[in-house]
């Protein structure tokens, strides 16, 4: 349906990863007849923080469905529907309702088209938001993409930017295999180009965000722009690190971390949710299974502590890796990191606002 | 064990009421300010069926709630101090600030958990309740849930158990109607959900939740038959929801349910109903009422001031109790 | 679409149950050889179910099964031929030796997906006939199931939904009293399944699951219904399964369940009782009978002869199909 | 209730690992009434493949329990019972089947005692069954300790011997926290020295299994005894691989690991489950975080190939890791290992008798 190309030659403008995610659903519901959106509150006048809004007043109640309260059960209805030819795209607010169905989406999703030998396939697209500050709490902000890239079966994408969120959700609803579609909450007010027209981005993919040779960081979703806002300043003070967005946690594509890893000799992996089995692991493990050489110090991992959300702002104001916490990071990895201004490059990677909400215009309850 | 009579306790029941209703206008009137960080479901409206359930309950007698559970846990005999702390993320908050509103605990009060996943205390509160049984300890364990948590699984497979082995167990299905704002006939059939409940072979009852006298009648029933081992009790109360889902303000704009007039809400008052009960059956005068107001506002005004003195939860402890 | 009259069609019926029964009985011979290496799970004895339902689907309705599915597939037509190869893991099983006797499939005879977790195809099912209602296709979705499966959250939460959009699915309950070797009174309290299935708003039968005639009779009438659009049917059909919970034995001697002697099996044998039916009304003869036993037995010896002759499955193609 | 001693006065006789848990359970339940055994098939004929055997005619049906086909109710009903003063086992003879449970694991489980800061516990066991070979095919073979390590609050435990089945089980009743209990099918029927008192094992703590000094081999469950089987015929060859029996997923115990690589300065990790966000990564990740300059060769891991498991035994035959695949990984990683004659030690260590069985005496169906 469309254009293999990135949409390069389409026009383009600034809208948020919030609308290009509604632009996507809107664009192939329009295209194909057999993309469906079911889920609470997918046509209700908050429509998933407005990523499905409009939907059902132009394709109908029949394509763009409430749901009862029935994670599991609707999550294999769906798996029913995409044998049937149908390509659902489910919505949970928050990757953590997930853990309901989860027996759906890995004993079912992951394994039918490799158990019935390539006869069925499962084209079905999980949207799963993950919560973060502001009281969310332990059972509304969870990180939980390393739970799904274990499985076999299932495709694991956590697109960073408008135009990337667009083109792989447009990819992921083409895709004759189950994907989970991770978007972090605090990325939906985040603005980039984005062209009009519709286009694909891989879910194989990872790419350069910022190119250095200092230092490699492989990171993605919420954590690449904090990777980023770090990568700028420190710039400033002559250290140049390659911010890898990994993009995909399954398939994970390690090439351009190798690449880069071999010119760096330093890694470090930013992940939003837990270290222990978790995807940072992950890539510290295939990093040093592959360019083992070329590392000059151990990798390094920032990840969530290891006990559950809490939600007062109090108790989560250190809760969540930021900006400052990558600096640090990095000038500990760097081999005369220690002649550097930490506390001067800190201070202006530091959010002036609270630090349990991205940005001051992002108020609750949400 | 508690035995309420609902003619004579109302106004011990509207005192209930009335202090969830001044709790929650105080949270809602200062939400505003974004020092609450942490989202609330208010049950503005939906008091009496709190109020009229607890009452009957005993302080051993264990309440599990959801994420709109201020009611309850007040009902319970909660501490309103450590509530508005815990909202405000503060050390001496119900959670010493881990869980805020959507994550309330009293257990000096018998109020045992409220969870916001939905459906995630159900069985919890079967369990609680299989466990006096097996103690043989003559108490019941409530949960409280609403028509959206009807819909899952786990309510089914929590009503098959409670009915295997008799389980003194009380479920509460709190039907606004409304699941956030999905309506209840985009969700659930035209059936009756009391129906799916009798079928399980539990008692069931159905009562108008905005009547707190008839929420506790029924309830009392419900109680002392679970009590006396018959069994898992199912009751549903109609009731009606004044605020948006979450948040504090009124959400008519939306326009994604029908009537929100001033009028139809206080029709469905369950405090105005009960308080011209009180003028006409127990002569209550403005002076009563006022005395009672009085009364209230100090626990309320108390409870803001408690939480303000309170200190903040030191950041460095927040790894604790990861494990026990 | 198929409409079977099941007084005249009884022959068809006997046909569909003796082809299962003659097949599981050549497994479960063979299967002490153990070169059939996987649990198989057989259904001798409740042939009658899997056989009066699906003589009433077309080849375009879809059947969904369980961990006891043989029955269920090749009464909808699957291939005998492929069934036998993917028990014995061989490239031309009917899913190249990757699923085994608990997954099976077969797209030409409209047989969609048996899976061995308990409960896990039944929303699929659901699914699948919301495509067909969304296309506007008269077709049927089927999905068979037992009576342990019904205590699973995701039974409750699949009714619903069907019931919700007027769903032509048919749900199938297979109750043989047994969960593996737990009865059903130490699973369920007392009261009919139907009733709760009625409660969501199904339309509900319950029958004589080792009576052909009655099964495909109730199934009759509620494919129809569904056909028309009434929506979701629930069918329960009493039934016994002969042997153990897996494998090829009697395993009367584990003493979990009363009378298992060969005179109480024989009185519910569907074979037995459609073939005395047979005799009666049809005037059928011991030649009748013999040229349908060899027909079905050649059936059979070719399938295991299918199954020998095929090749093993590369052990370097077990990688191929993870993603599609 | 029990000596804190690991059980080394007591007497001591051969018995099995399902033997082990099963004693582990009677003697459990006989101090502390407040031990429950709840589940599919615990009081029936088969009793968990024996596990259970006799608990119900000693304890009663009140204190072992059938239990309806509802794991995620019944979890939650365990842990209600849990906080009410009960220390409920609940069993599930595959862990695939605990995927339904996902919710009350992860969400409530592993967060109250956080979340209600300390005033309520979870004293729950989940023990579940990791099911492998004879057909057992994609939804019956799962090993999924990953999901459950990746999760702040469970504790992981995965013992390979019967003594530390026993002690451990133990211990596991008596931890105030939710303790996910895997079981690997193929040590049932492994025999080993076990005391008959009660007594514990701890649940933090890795154990040398065969100490080594040239290759440090991380490894846990079945593939310690693939790994043992390994390494005694290498010995022959004087190639003395360490291998550390971790025991527990979560909280890991990297000492002995680290300790043992500062030595050999080579690791290898084996893992019963898939690679990618799993346990075996994770041991890479923390042992090249705390010991690279140790290691002289890129860590190596042995896990499942990525992709579900087949059913039929043509198609298991080398899905499966054993000691063949860890003798060829060992061989590969020494500094001269082609210089050992690879196919004889593989010749010695390859199993006579098919190989999607442990031993001959294992027949189907299971
Ligand atoms: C398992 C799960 N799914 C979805 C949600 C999001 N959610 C929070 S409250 C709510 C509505 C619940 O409706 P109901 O049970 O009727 O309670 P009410 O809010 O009306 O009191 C939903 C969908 C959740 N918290 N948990
Ligand atoms: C979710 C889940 N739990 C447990 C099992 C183990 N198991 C396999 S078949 C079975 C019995 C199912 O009983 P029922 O649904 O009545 O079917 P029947 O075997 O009697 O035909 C059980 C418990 C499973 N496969 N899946
Ligand atoms: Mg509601
Ligand atoms: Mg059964």
């Amino acid at each position: 349906m469309h254009s293999d190309e990135s949409g390069k030659n389409s026009q383009s403008r600034e809208i948020t990863y919030g609308q290009a995610i509604l632009e996507a659903l809107h664009q192939t519901m329009a295209v194909d007849p057999a993309v469906m959106v079911i889920g609470e509150g997918v046509a209700d006048p908050k429509s998933i923080f407005k990523t499905t809004d409009g939907l059902v007043e132009k394709f109908g109640p029949d394509r763009v469905t409430e749901m009862p309260l029935a994670e599991n059960g609707m999550t294999g209805v769906c798996i029913g529907l995409a044998m049937s030819g149908f390509r659902p795209v489910l919505v949970h607010q928050r990757i953590d309702f997930a853990l309901l169905s989860m027996d759906q989406i890995i004993n079912n999703a992951a394994k039918l088209h490799y158990v019935f030998n390539g006869q069925v396939t499962v084209p079905l697209v999980v949207r799963m938001l993950v919560g973060r500050g502001w009281g969310q709490g332990p059972q509304h902000a969870q990180s939980l993409q390393a739970l799904f890239a274990h499985i076999p079966g299932l495709k694991v994408v956590m697109p960073t930017t408008p135009h990337d969120v667009k083109g792989m959700l447009i990819s992921a609803i083409e895709d004759n295999n189950p994907v989970m579609f991770i978007e972090h909450r605090w990325l939906y007010n985040l603005k980039g180009d984005v062209p009009k027209e519709p286009y694909r981005v891989p879910l194989d993919r990872a790419v350069v965000a910022k190119s250095g040779k200092d230092l490699t960081v492989a990171t993605y979703s919420h954590m690449t722009i904090e990777a980023i806002a770090a990568a700028r300043v420190l710039a400033e003070y002559g250290v140049e690190i390659e911010v890898i967005d990994m993009r995909v946690a399954r398939p994970m594509d390690m090439e351009p971390v190798l690449t880069s890893v071999k010119i760096t000799g330093k890694l470090l992996v930013l992940d939003t949710g837990w270290a222990s089995c978790g995807v940072s692991g992950e890539i510290v493990a295939r990093v040093v299974e592959s360019a083992f050489k070329y590392l000059s110090k151990p990798p390094l991992r920032i990840t969530l502590p290891d006990h559950p959300a809490p939600t007062s702002q109090h108790l989560t104001d250190d809760y969540y890796p930021d900006a400052e916490t990558v600096v640090n990071a990095v000038l500990s990895l760097l081999d005369d990191g220690e002649k550097l201004p930490a506390e001067e490059i800190c201070q202006r990677v530091r959010r002036t606002s609270l630090r349990d909400i991205p940005n001051p215009a992002y108020v609750g309850p949400f | 064990m508690n035995k309420i009579d609902s003619t004579t306790d109302l106004p011990a029941l509207y005192h209930s009421m009335l202090r969830i209703r001044r709790a929650e206008e105080a949270i809602a009137m200062r939400y505003h300010e974004q020092e609450m960080r942490c989202p609330v479901h208010l049950c503005i409206g939906e008091e009496g069926i709190a109020a009229g359930v607890c009452a009957n309950l005993a302080v051993e007698d264990v309440v599990y709630g959801n994420h709109r559970s201020h009611g309850h846990y007040l009902a319970k005999g909660g501490s309103l101090n450590t509530m508005i702390a815990e909202i405000y993320g503060k050390a001496d908050g119900c959670c010493g600030g881990r869980g805020g509103s959507m994550h309330l605990i009293d257990n000096s009060a018998g109020f045992a958990a409220a969870v916001p996943i939905v459906g995630g205390t159900v069985p919890l509160a079967v369990g609680a309740g299989w466990a006096f049984k097996l103690k043989q300890q003559k108490n019941v364990s409530v949960v409280f849930f609403g028509d959206g948590c009807f819909e899952e699984g786990v309510l089914h497979e929590a009503m098959n158990f409670a009915a295997l082995k008799k389980i003194p167990v009380l479920f509460i299905c709190e039907n606004n109607g409304m699941s956030v704002y999905t309506s209840l006939d985009q969700r659930q059939p035209g059936r009756p959900m009391t129906g799916i409940a009798k079928a399980h072979g539990l008692e069931v009852y159905s009562g108008d939740g905005n009547d707190v006298q008839e929420v506790a009648r029924l309830t009392s029933e419900a109680v002392a038959k679970s009590r006396r081992g018959d069994g898992p009790q199912f009751l549903e109360f109609r009731t009606y929801r004044w605020l948006g889902h979450v948040g504090h303000e009124v959400d008519d704009d939306l326009g994604y349910r029908p009537d929100e007039s001033v009028e139809f809400r206080e029709a469905r008052c369950p405090l105005k109903k009960a308080g011209a009960e009180l003028i006409e059956k127990f002569g209550w005068g403005d002076d009563d009422f006022a005395a009672l107001e009085k009364t209230v506002n100090q626990e309320v005004k108390a409870a803001f001031k408690f939480s303000s003195a309170s200190p903040d939860p030191k950041p460095e402890s927040r790894g604790d109790y990861s494990y026990a």
